[in-house]
């Protein structure tokens, strides 16, 4: 591979009224980017549920972070007492990037 | 009582709510997309808002909108603190459930005040312009008075600033009396060009909304696992008793009738747009599905099918008292 | 009848069809999201039932209705089977792609329905309201025709009943006959506070929906890769059969002839709303670039520029020979 | 002229605009979907260009057209050169952030040429309806302008034939000019079916749009890191000065004293639609936050706020000395 | 890692009429949840296509789900009749979970 | 894992307008398809952004590529000379594919 670095990756299901949150979480855990987009609904233990748009409050977004292993540890607990609370589904996995000095 | 239900009834918004709720029963696949939904939810805002304008610029302020704005101030505050304990004991939740159900009792439906004022002014009951300013000023404070139900004796802090600036400038609070505003500035004659769209448009918009609002409600309470039979008869009760008192509050502190009607149209209606987002951020461990049943899934209906002409009779016959 | 066509070539939704084909055709990167075009369809199929309904309630259903919704229910059951043969011979298909194609041409497209009574009623030549309960009835019957024709033989059950659910109440039946529903309900007097947005808006959001159409049809038409010349032609001949067969079908059981004209509308179009989810849903193998290409990139356009006019003509000659 | 300013900062569209700037500014989350935005857009288009060129079927093109038009393109390839050594000597910016802020100068803006119309047209001082046709003249060649700016002394090939096409048929070009020959095929009688829509929505509907762009325009400013002091009074000053010369030229061509305005509100204002992409796509080295920043963020409140009423009173001033 | 569990992580592109019947399967598999998003475009040997809401019929989507490798096993199994016949495409990859026994 | 081959999954987070010079890239590494879906929002050394489909100037997309190692490393190739300034931002891992000779 050209000249490319491990990275962690770590997706989050959240919903949308709490994205600014787990923004600022991963800020607080170095983490200088995310990236963000809608998911348009699911199935859980919690029945199905389809995009809501009207009043928010139940939209979820895929909020995806790349970070070096240290801050993904740290960002990782810093979600552990929200999952149950904010019914958080976290994911982490290792990508190859390139410009690695940016994560 | 029976024939204003019956005609308003057979109102045309009245029939597309029926009609979507009809198609979500049947589990047709018939809906309108979220993006669309929100653009006419939108434009109901700032016409009802530039309507309340026009007419207060014409009439005149008068001494009632400051008492107006006050009992709505006090009821959107007061109400989650009396159906909060109700929500504890009858509907066996925890402090934390009752608080965020709570806030939505406290807090207004849009929908149903724009349906009240539409199909009472179509016959010839119209409510005062402004009491669009007193639908505002009631949606946020009852977000406040849920927090503190909700986190009073856990120790932590209250409100998050970022709450409080929420709660202050909330999109449909700021686009209302933003509106309101702009109608009171512009007046008749500078409402002139934009009538077609926000005067002309706006029943068949209306009906077009509301047959969403038929899907979506019934979507909710079907999708929903967490109502029981107590927290749906609640939903039921909340209304007809926050209504009665806010058509009762209207008439003694001097309204007109229809406006101590639409009074009580928004006592007894729920929020279902600005205080879920809020609550969903600010006591994300409440159960989503729950207070959306209730507000969406059995208030709504109830509301726009009984109580819009419920509350028209009592306020009728309750002027007449005085 | 060239006159007919060069007068409705000259009409502006034809005009901005034209447009957003020729945009399409020059590449431009001209586009209407997808969610508005979802919201203005949904507006013309209430606008349309509204309409139908409200003439209903006017003029009264008339013998005329029970034997004109026979007749679309038996065309749309009736019309896959006379078409697969054709695809299967001429077109050199499978079974399955015939079938799901021929479901196609059994049912019926709202937008060329709207479009030729738009410019029938707008020269005069107003077919009867209950029309659109001919258009409601005709769209779902020919799914079931599509999948026997594919699946006999093959053994496996014909039906799931989730697709007889979609049959009997796909989004868009139920908004067409709901809208019917309310219309004849409401009456006139009821339809009056909705008529700016039903009745005045109408054509311009038809002008805007087709300009979209316009686009769709000629980028399905530049992407697809699986259409040849005969079924290219048949995308032709088939609307042109199945078009003089309705209106000799309108005339025989006695329509007025801007009725029968409308039927032979009905019968010569085909379906690209409700027919390809469902066939994609139950006939997956079928190939959906080349049903979505025959209906919506030729037929769709032959229908509005040479069909509506033509089937005019005949119902007006055809009627003068009973 | 400041009674002008005053007038047209009371007019409700320029109200609506200021409301969702405020709410920006107090950070609501008040916003519109951005489909709906796009939906509201296109039709805004279609209205104007659908409006000049009726009232072109009725007054006949006369001579003035030609020259306009030429006039137009003219200003629109040449502006992207006067502003460009602007920007780097004064802006400190390296050649290809010029080119590419040059290229938005040279290009148009859509809403406040509709927004001056709409103004205009409301106190009696309407432009010739040819004038959209020289806003779609203008809308693109300055790209080419920008590009060349941009590479020149850099060896590599100027435009990639991708660009060219872009130039020629982007989509707002196309519905432009488009709906300008519907209208002048269907004239006045033609129009009537569907100027409800197209009229007597078209005020309300600019008051929904400019909320949205009140909203964005704020925020975007907000956002912003690359903007500093100098380019934001250049953000001012290109406006006056390329305004100033519009509206000269219109007047020493012979135009009458609104459409001489309408050519400086068109040669003052920036393009946020056609141009941002293109540079996006033609210069992605350049800093998009810097360019939507200045032409959305000031330019655009600058001509709606000051602008509009000033470019009108200078042509009113001008064409009295002549 | 604090706590995390591998999990296996399957992605199916799909057309959105068919999400129901991919839903069946993974409820068959003993997977008990599922999120959705839409895709807006793609090239392939079937060359471009964009969404389509109109008809809804080639509108695809991300079908996502997250299994433990037994339940992935039986899930991928029961798609491979439908690949051919549902232009179906099936990645399969492996993520770190908290609390995995939701999976 | 029932006949599953290993592919790699690129991921390049990309402006809108910049999408078709992408696919033409992976069009010459050999590769013969993508999947696109939009993001709605992040935040980088640039800032925040949101949605932007007015301009859509700098609305972004994801485009999803799965490709061989080979053609993966050419398309990785071609993209490094544009990192910079079209700010890409790219991913590579591995992931299992069925059918894996369509990639
Ligand atoms: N196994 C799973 N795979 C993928 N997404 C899941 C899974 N389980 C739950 N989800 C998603 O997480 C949301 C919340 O799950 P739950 O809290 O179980 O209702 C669901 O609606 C799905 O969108
Ligand atoms: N190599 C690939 N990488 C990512 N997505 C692909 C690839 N090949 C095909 N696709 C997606 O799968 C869809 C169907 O592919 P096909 O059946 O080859 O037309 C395409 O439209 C793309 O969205
Ligand atoms: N660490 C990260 N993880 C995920 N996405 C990122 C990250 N850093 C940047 N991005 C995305 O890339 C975009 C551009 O980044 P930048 O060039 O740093 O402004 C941001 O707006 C984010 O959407
Ligand atoms: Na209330
Ligand atoms: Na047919
Ligand atoms: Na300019």
């Amino acid at each position: 591979m050209t000249g490319m670095t491990r990275r962690e990756r770590i997706e989050v299901l959240v919903d949308a009224p709490l994205v600014p949150k787990l923004a600022a979480l991963a800020t607080e855990a170095g983490i200088t980017g995310h990236t963000l987009w809608r998911v348009t609904g699911g199935t859980g233990s919690g029945g199905i549920w389809t995009e809501d748009l009207l009043s928010g409050a139940t939209a979820k977004s895929l909020f995806l972070v790349i970070a070096s292993a240290e801050r993904a540890d740290r960002f990782i607990a810093a979600l552990e007492p929200l999952l149950d609370s904010h019914q958080l589904i976290v994911m982490r996995s290792s990508v190859e990037v390139v410009r690695p000095e940016r994560f | 009582m029976f024939d204003q239900i019956a005609a308003s009834l057979l109102s045309p918004p009245i029939l597309f709510f029926a009609l979507g709720a009809l198609a979500a029963l049947a589990r047709s696949d018939l809906a309108v997309p979220e993006t669309v939904a929100k653009g006419l939810s939108l434009y109901l805002m700032a016409a009802i808002g530039l309507k309340g304008g026009v007419e207060v610029s014409r009439i005149g302020i008068g001494g009632d909108l400051g008492i107006a704005l006050l009992a709505g101030f006090v009821l959107s505050c007061a109400i989650p603190f009396a159906v909060a304990p109700v929500l504890r004991r009858f509907g066996r939740l925890d402090r934390i459930n009752a608080g965020a159900i709570a806030a939505h009792y406290g807090s207004v439906s849009v929908v149903t005040f724009v349906t009240a004022n539409q199909i009472y002014a179509g016959s010839g009951f119209a409510a005062a312009g402004f009491m669009v300013a007193v639908l505002a000023i009631m949606e946020t404070p009852a977000i406040l008075s849920g927090l503190l139900i909700a986190r009073r004796g856990t120790g932590g802090k209250l409100f998050e600033p970022r709450l409080l600036h929420e709660v202050a400038f909330n999109g449909s609070v700021v686009l209302l009396l933003g509106s309101f505003a702009i109608g009171m500035l512009i007046g008749e004659q500078g409402y002139q060009p934009i009538s077609p769209l926000f005067t002309a448009g706006f029943t068949g918009v209306l009906c077009l909304f509301l047959l969403d609002m038929g899907l979506i409600a019934v979507r909710r309470l079907m999708q929903t696992r967490a109502l029981n039979l107590q927290l749906a008869v609640l939903g039921v009760i909340f209304p007809l008793a926050n209504g009665a008192i806010g058509v009762a509050a209207g008439t003694l502190i001097g309204l007109d009738a229809a406006s101590a009607a639409v009074l009580g149209v928004l006592a007894g209606s729920a929020s279902y747009i600005a205080v879920p987002a809020a609550m969903r951020m600010s006591l994300p461990q409440a159960d989503a599905g729950l207070y959306l049943a209730m507000s969406l899934g059995v208030t709504f209906p109830f509301n726009i099918i009984v109580g819009i002409p419920l509350f028209r009779w009592l306020a009728e016959n309750l002027g007449g008292l005085t």
